[in-house]
């Protein structure tokens, strides 16, 4: 069997997914750590931990593909892609039907166009403010004191969503905690909360064409609140994996298999490569 | 991603441009000293014969902008142009101009003269008519109007031009008047003449860009040969300059020299460049060896590869005929739309590239309209990304290379499963895209 | 900040006292001060002078503003109440100030927070010409008129990018305590700039100098470098020129003050207790209302 | 406030915030086969609309009553909301009862709209006007008369209708009528600001984009005289002008929290487009003569409109120093160019001339205003307080 691996480094997490191949490509394992300011050791421990997982030695991965915000860090990654390809390749895999991708990130979101094959044909992503992406959401469970797992569930209980302008997620803090000065029910703010950053993605969305077999990926997709949200806005259902949180990370683990080829050289991870610790 | 290799081309042309450029901003120095009278003029469909035909010399607030930024100088004038008031979201070029003016910043150090006459070409750009009224102001010189109908109609109208001519011949009893001098109607046919023997050198080098390989880049190479365009377009200077770009260029297409050993991609630009990080915006393309087989940026001063010249037998009127109708500023936004997919077809493109520019809402007001055409209703990929020609503070570099790189990645997938189409096979002329929202959605709303 | 009535004065009972209650974003600051001049003097016929020679500020308080700002508001006064010695009951007069000043139930008047700190400051330091106001969400730069009048102002809005707000998420993010940030950043020998306009975003910048092994002075004086950068720009927006006063929860971080002393060129002042300008603000401007209507006369 | 007035402006709100054109709707019912035009807001030769029979129907936008889903993917940063939310409507059918659209070169952004609505809404009869620019020239007057033919026969064969001159003369007068009636409000409230409302006779005012003008005017006339009556006591305010909200609309509450903080209006360029000329356009003779000629001759100036021969900032300070206002608010919608470039020459002029002014910026959808609120406060206290 082939083997190889992805990693997707992320502003918020690092994600690791080995795929091997023989015949078919199969996920043989993933893992999750928090990316955290050391870019380069967090790929290291993901890629490990991938490895544990799937229960292959390191030594034994032909081929890492990186990407995310921190590809050009990955010290022992063959070659490196953007988020963009390798989430629409991702998404593909995971559901073959995918002709849009809905990303919603850590930092940013973005809004893919795939053609048949897993292929991009368009794409689009958020500016350069953090208003309306996953840590929006971080930040608003965090005034609110709830954990980032509950806030998805607990906005699905909103009666009457309030009303979000801002755009800021600085600035977000006080609109919720004057909201609930108001006497407003966590649920309700959180239900505003999770409406605005869905108009706005949507609002973004629309700039590629939006067709059914729509897929979304990125750790926000874990968020069951905002998968809802998304949906009612878009008047349209998603299809979401559970493992759509390692789309991208996947993505670059079927690159990397393509890459490979024929001449399969195993041996890329050596523990003499690795960042010294400590 | 591929190594990165440089991408400039360097001949004889660049070394005279450099002169002639220097000797322009000596002109004006002279000019400061009574020398010969400065006018200013703005560059979209200007009339720079007009000057000639007094002997002025052309005051181009646009290219001290552009200098300012490419010299990595423009953010001091922005920032002491937003002290007078200016918005964070004013076009950058006005506040780069003004700012300098009023801190005698000037981007060659050499001194520029205080117009005789601030004379506002309106021609599209509406900022061009606030700038103008700001900087006579702040120069405290005479200002005058010469109001250009937008292109609104397939074809200019008669009275267009009638109302054009007009005002050019008002102008010029208003030039008699404030430089002393006798508007010299020979003078005027002479550098009319000129004018159209550097469009029509200039139309060839473009054409040249048809070939594949194209020998030179007709976004980042054109923008050398755009400053001598509009300074000296009506003098002899231009049109020694022109044929010798055009010979040039032509020996480097006959021996089949491209830009790069190897061609990848061919693209068309919308939009100007980010003349803060020229050369970092240039590498990003160097990268993937993808050229601008054309542009529409470099169709401002004058949109000549369609075959249009000016004529020495009908003067004033050529002159009208050119400010209305063939600038790529006066045109309207769906003829802008025609422009570029006729660049696609006609000069074999894989792609539309669109830089959204912050400063300028002449070309980037209804830009994601225009994506959405050239994707969706045609099927041409087309990358948008987004920064600021004069305002380094709006560019972003990880995440422009981020777009670039991702886009190039789906190019060279699509090319590696041939889905990957140039020229007239890339526009699939399959309209049936998304243009308005579903029936479904009206209802929605409506309820 | 000086206490400027003559000590004899002090040991009797103020003639009047009144509160000023700064509701920000995220702190709810207090101060009481007191009027030791004739009961029923008009302000107005006082030279500035004369009149700052009666004030005296009795008492401060600071609470965290959290979701009841009402609440915050009494705890806050309760602890400059405190502070002073004296009992709620014998305050005059509440002046409310701050993003909040509408939920205060017990207020007498509210001012907004650029009027207050532009008294407060120019109390403070009579010869201020702006004042550089660095909040935890706002940041406001004031252009001062004669008698700390307020002559021209500029907030950001929209964008909490250069507040103080940055800061705590940096200090989080580097694992410092916010306390000793501002004196961290003054050991930087190479500050790193942040290009990053974005608070939330900057973090991610952050971490890339974190890995590149950039110190974390370095990192912490790029980071006020940038803030100063921002609030220069206010500044020269408001036309400031002469003495600065630099108040706000950010003016206790030494770091922020080098910054913007080396990015102005000119000495910054900041008063002892720079977060409480605003509410003394208030409290000024609430205590030459009682002084006009005379009200506690009675 | 008087009971018929509270019912008449609260007549006019439902008429404005009906996002669905209800009006129009209804007009259109009651005639059969007859055609409503669109403009977009600054100027429109509505006497000629009229003149064909047409409904002409202001645009100001959508202000917070619609969600950008479309639009932003087509105009994006940097675009000023009215833009967007014009082209919104357009594109989820709330502008389906108007079979045209009016714009001209007013900006850039606008311009660029003209032409992505024409591409978008293929069908719909779309023009663009060029209102001259330079008035002093000897070709301007019959180049507009040029443009306003042009547009004549294009309305004519959109609604198969003639265009006479005495219809023209007639319309002209009823539109006279209208733009009397508005000074005449005008003039009322900067007699009496503690009196008038500025919410109110902007609600007044806003209503006619979307009725008969003929309707207007009695509208109108009811109005002058209830609001004659009012009988509030002054306050202690400022006196303002307002100036750089000709095109987008500020929200309706941030018109009523102005006022509340302390602000007496007395004069603002609100919809500036139903107010265009200062006087009456001449009813008699050859009426796109006089329609051209007042508007290159006796026309508002607008940040919008150019004529180098009376500079704007020049006649700002005149008009404020002519009510006796004590200071200006500028009230500029985000992202709106020609106001902000004007904001540079007004700000030079008004320090000269000694008279404080206050920069706010406002987006239509906007609906909270704390930080607006506290800096009008704060100017207003910087006005009041010793
Ligand atoms: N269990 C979870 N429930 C809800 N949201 C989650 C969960 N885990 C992660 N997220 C969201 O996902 C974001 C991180 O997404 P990710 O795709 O990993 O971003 P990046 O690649 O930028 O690091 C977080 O900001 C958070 O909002
Ligand atoms: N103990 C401290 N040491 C240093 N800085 C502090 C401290 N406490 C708060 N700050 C800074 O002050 C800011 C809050 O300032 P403040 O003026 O109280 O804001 P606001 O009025 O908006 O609540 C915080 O964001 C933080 O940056
Ligand atoms: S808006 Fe655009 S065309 Fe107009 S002056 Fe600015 S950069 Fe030039
Ligand atoms: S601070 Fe807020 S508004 Fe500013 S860039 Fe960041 S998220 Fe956007
Ligand atoms: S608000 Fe300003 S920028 Fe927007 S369309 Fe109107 S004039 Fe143009």
């Amino acid at each position: 069997m082939r083997i190889a691996a992805g990693v997707d480094v992320g502003s918020t997490q690092t994600k690791a997914v080995i795929v091997g191949e023989d015949g078919g490509i199969r996920m043989l394992g993933y893992a999750l750590v928090d990316t955290g300011a050391n870019v380069q050791r967090a790929a290291e421990n993901g890629f490990l931990a991938a490895c544990r997982e799937s229960g292959v030695e390191p030594e034994g991965v032909g081929y890492v593909v990186g990407t995310g915000y921190g590809r050009y860090k990955i010290t022992f990654g063959n070659t490196q892609m953007t988020e963009i390809s390798c989430h629409a390749r991702g998404a593909h895999y995971l559901f073959p039907s995918t002709r849009t991708v809905i990303d919603m990130g850590g930092q940013d979101s973005k809004a893919i166009s795939v053609g048949e094959h897993g292929e991009v044909l368009d794409f689009v992503m958020n500016d350069k403010c953090a208003a309306g992406t996953g840590r929006f959401l971080a930040n608003a469970a965090e005034v609110l004191g709830i954990g980032l797992e509950e806030i998805g569930p607990l906005s699905l209980r909103a009666r009457h969503p309030v009303k979000i302008t801002t755009v800021c997620t600085v600035f977000v803090e006080s609109d919720i905690l004057s909201y609930l000065a108001q006497g407003k029910k966590p649920e309700d703010v959180l239900g505003g909360v999770h409406l605005a950053i869905a108009r706005r993605t949507v609002s973004l969305a629309r700039r590629v064409p939006i067709e059914p077999g729509i897929t979304m990926t990125g750790g926000v997709s874990r968020n069951t609140g905002m998968v809802r949200a998304l949906e009612e806005v878009l008047g349209a259902k998603m299809q979401v994996s559970q493992q759509a949180h390692f789309a991208g990370a996947l993505g670059a683990g079927l690159f990397a298999i393509e890459k490979m080829g024929e001449s399969f050289e195993s041996g890329i991870w050596r523990a003499s490569n690795a960042t010294p610790r400590g | 991603m591929g190594e990165t290799q440089a991408s400039e081309y360097r001949g004889d042309i660049h070394r005279q441009q450099r002169d002639l450029m220097l000797r322009w901003y000596q002109r004006l120095e002279e000019s400061a000293h009574g020398g010969p009278p400065a006018v200013s003029l703005m560059i979209s469909g200007n009339c720079v014969e007009l000057l000639e035909a007094f002997g002025a010399v052309p005051l181009y607030p646009e290219v001290n902008a552009l200098q300012l930024a490419i010299r990595h100088q423009s953010l001091d004038p922005i920032l002491a142009a937003e002290e007078l008031g200016y918005a964070a979201d004013n076009c950058a070029y006005v506040k780069a101009d003004i700012g300098a003016l009023v801190k005698g910043i000037t981007p060659t150090g050499t001194e520029l003269p205080v117009p005789k006459l601030v004379l506002c070409n309106f021609v599209g750009c509406n900022t061009y008519v606030k700038w103008f009224e700001h900087a006579a102001e702040f120069q405290n010189a005479p200002l005058a109007m010469l109001d250009v109908p937008f292109l609104r109609t397939a074809e200019p109208r008669a009275e267009d031009v009638a109302y054009i001519v007009c005002q050019l011949k008002e102008i010029v009893k208003q030039l008699e008047e404030l430089t002393g001098r006798r508007f010299d109607y020979d003078r005027f046919r002479e550098a009319v003449r000129c004018s159209a023997r550097v469009e029509e050198a200039w139309s060839r080098i473009k054409h040249l860009a048809r070939r594949t390989p194209t020998p030179f880049d007709a976004y980042f190479d054109a923008i050398t040969l755009m400053g001598p365009l509009y300074v000296y377009r009506g003098s002899p200077e231009g049109v020694e300059f022109f044929e010798l770009a055009l010979r040039e260029l032509q020996e480097k297409a006959e021996r089949g020299e491209g830009i790069y050993d190897q061609e990848r991609f061919r693209v068309v630009m919308e939009g100007p460049p980010p003349y803060p990080f020229f050369r970092t915006f240039r590498d990003m393309f160097a990268a993937w060896k993808a050229t601008a087989v054309a542009s529409t940026y470099s169709t401002v001063g004058g949109l000549w590869e369609f075959g249009f010249r000016h004529d020495p037998d009908h003067p004033f009127e050529s002159l009208a005929m050119h400010m209305l109708a063939h600038n790529v500023t006066n045109r309207n936004y769906l003829q802008r739309y025609d422009q570029i997919r006729r660049y696609v077809e006609e000069w074999d493109a894989d792609a539309v590239v669109i830089h959204f520019v912050k400063s300028c809402r002449l070309f980037s007001a209804g830009q994601g309209d225009m994506r959405g055409y050239f994707t969706q209703q045609l099927g041409v990929p087309t990358l948008y990304v987004e920064s600021d020609l004069e305002d380094p503070r709006y560019f972003s570099e990880a995440q422009i290379r981020n777009r670039m790189d991702a886009f190039f990645e789906a190019l060279e997938h699509a090319r590696s499963t041939g889905t990957l189409h140039r020229g007239v096979a890339a526009i699939r002329h399959a309209p049936g895209g998304e243009i308005a929202p579903a029936a479904s959605d009206r209802l929605k709303i409506l309820q | 900040m000086p206490h400027r009535a003559a000590e004899a004065e002090r040991s009797q009972a103020p003639t009047a006292l009144v509160a000023g209650v700064d509701v920000g974003s995220s702190h709810t600051k207090s101060v009481l001060v007191g009027w030791f001049g004739e009961p029923g003097v008009a302000a107005g016929l006082l030279s500035p002078e004369e009149f700052a020679a009666r004030v005296c500020i009795l008492g401060r308080g600071t609470v965290r503003t959290g979701v009841e700002m009402e609440k915050a508001a009494h705890t806050a006064l309760d602890e400059a109440c405190r502070a002073a010695g004296l009992g709620r009951r014998a305050i005059h007069y509440v002046a409310a100030t701050g993003l909040g000043r509408y939920s205060i139930g017990f207020r007498d008047i509210q001012i907004t927070e650029i009027t207050s700190d532009a008294r407060g400051a120019f109390f403070v330091f009579p010869h201020a010409a702006a004042v550089m106001d660095i909040g935890s969400q706002s940041t406001r730069a004031i252009g001062l008129g004669d008698a700390g009048r307020v002559r021209q102002f500029k907030t950001n809005d929209k964008c909490a990018a250069g507040s103080g707000s940055f800061i705590v998420r940096a200090a989080r993010y580097l694992q410092v305590d916010l306390e000793s940030v501002g004196d961290l950043a003054l050991e930087a020998n190479h500050p790193h700039p942040i290009s990053s306009i974005c608070a939330v975003l900057a973090e991610s910048e952050i971490i890339n100098h974190v890995s590149a092994g950039v110190s974390v002075p370095n990192i912490l004086a790029g980071i006020y470098d940038s803030l100063a950068d921002r609030s220069a720009l206010l500044l020269k927006r408001v036309g400031q020129a002469g003495e600065l006063v630099f108040i706000g929860g950010v003016a206790r971080q030494q770091g922020a003050v080098r910054a913007l002393e080396r990015r102005l060129k000119i000495p910054v002042r900041v008063p002892e207790f720079c977060e409480h300008v605003g509410a003394l603000g208030a409290a000024l401007l609430g205590l030459k209302r009682v002084l006009a209507n005379a009200r506690f006369a009675a | 406030m008087p009971a018929a007035t509270e019912s008449l402006v609260e007549r006019c709100r439902e008429i404005v915030e009906d996002l669905s054109l209800g009006e129009v709707r209804r007009w259109k019912e009651a005639h059969p086969g007859a055609r409503a035009i669109g403009y977009f807001p600054v100027y429109a030769p509505v006497e000629l609309i009229h003149a064909a029979g047409m409904l002409p129907v202001g645009l100001n936008g959508a202000g917070d009553r619609l969600d950008l889903q479309y639009a932003d993917a087509r105009f994006g940063s940097f675009i000023c909301s009215i833009v967007k939310t014009t082209l919104e409507m357009g594109l989820t059918g709330l502008l389906d009862p108007l079979d045209g659209m009016l714009f001209s070169g007013i900006c850039d952004s606008a311009r660029n709209l003209a032409f992505v609505f024409e591409r978008n809404l293929p069908g719909k009869y779309v023009d663009f006007l060029h209102l001259p620019q330079n008035p002093s020239s000897a070709a301007s007057t019959e180049f507009l008369k040029g443009e306003y033919r042009r547009m004549g026969d294009a309305l004519e064969k959109l609604g198969g209708r003639k265009l006479d001159d005495d219809a023209l003369r007639a319309s002209i007068a009823v539109y006279n009528e209208n733009r009397k009636l508005l000074r005449d409000l005008y003039g009322l409230r900067a007699a009496s600001p503690h009196q008038v409302r500025t919410s109110d006779i902007y609600l007044l005012q806003r209503a006619g984009n979307f009725l008969p003008v003929e309707t207007h005017n009695e509208l109108l006339r009811e109005g002058l005289g209830s609001l004659a009556d009012g009988e509030a006591k002054p306050r202690d305010s400022v006196r303002i002008v307002i100036e750089g909200a000709f095109c987008e609309q500020p929200p309706l509450d941030l018109i009523r929290l102005i006022e509340d903080a302390g602000c007496y209006v007395l004069d603002d360029d609100f919809l500036l487009g139903r107010r265009w000329f200062t006087g009456d356009v001449p009813a008699y003779g050859d009426p796109l003569e006089s329609l051209a000629s007042c508007y290159l001759n006796h026309s508002v100036y607008s940040s919008v409109r150019h004529d180098f021969r009376n500079r704007r900032h020049k006649l700002l300070v005149e008009k404020t120093q002519r009510l006796g206002a004590q200071a200006v608010l500028f009230l500029i919608a985000k992202f709106c160019e020609p106001a902000y470039f004007d904001y540079v020459l007004f700000k030079r002029e008004l320090e000269a001339a000694a008279i404080p002014h206050l920069l706010l910026e406002f987006e239509e959808k906007a609906f909270t205003f704390d930080r607006l609120r506290t800096e009008v406060e704060t100017f207003v206290e910087s006005l009041l307080f010793d």
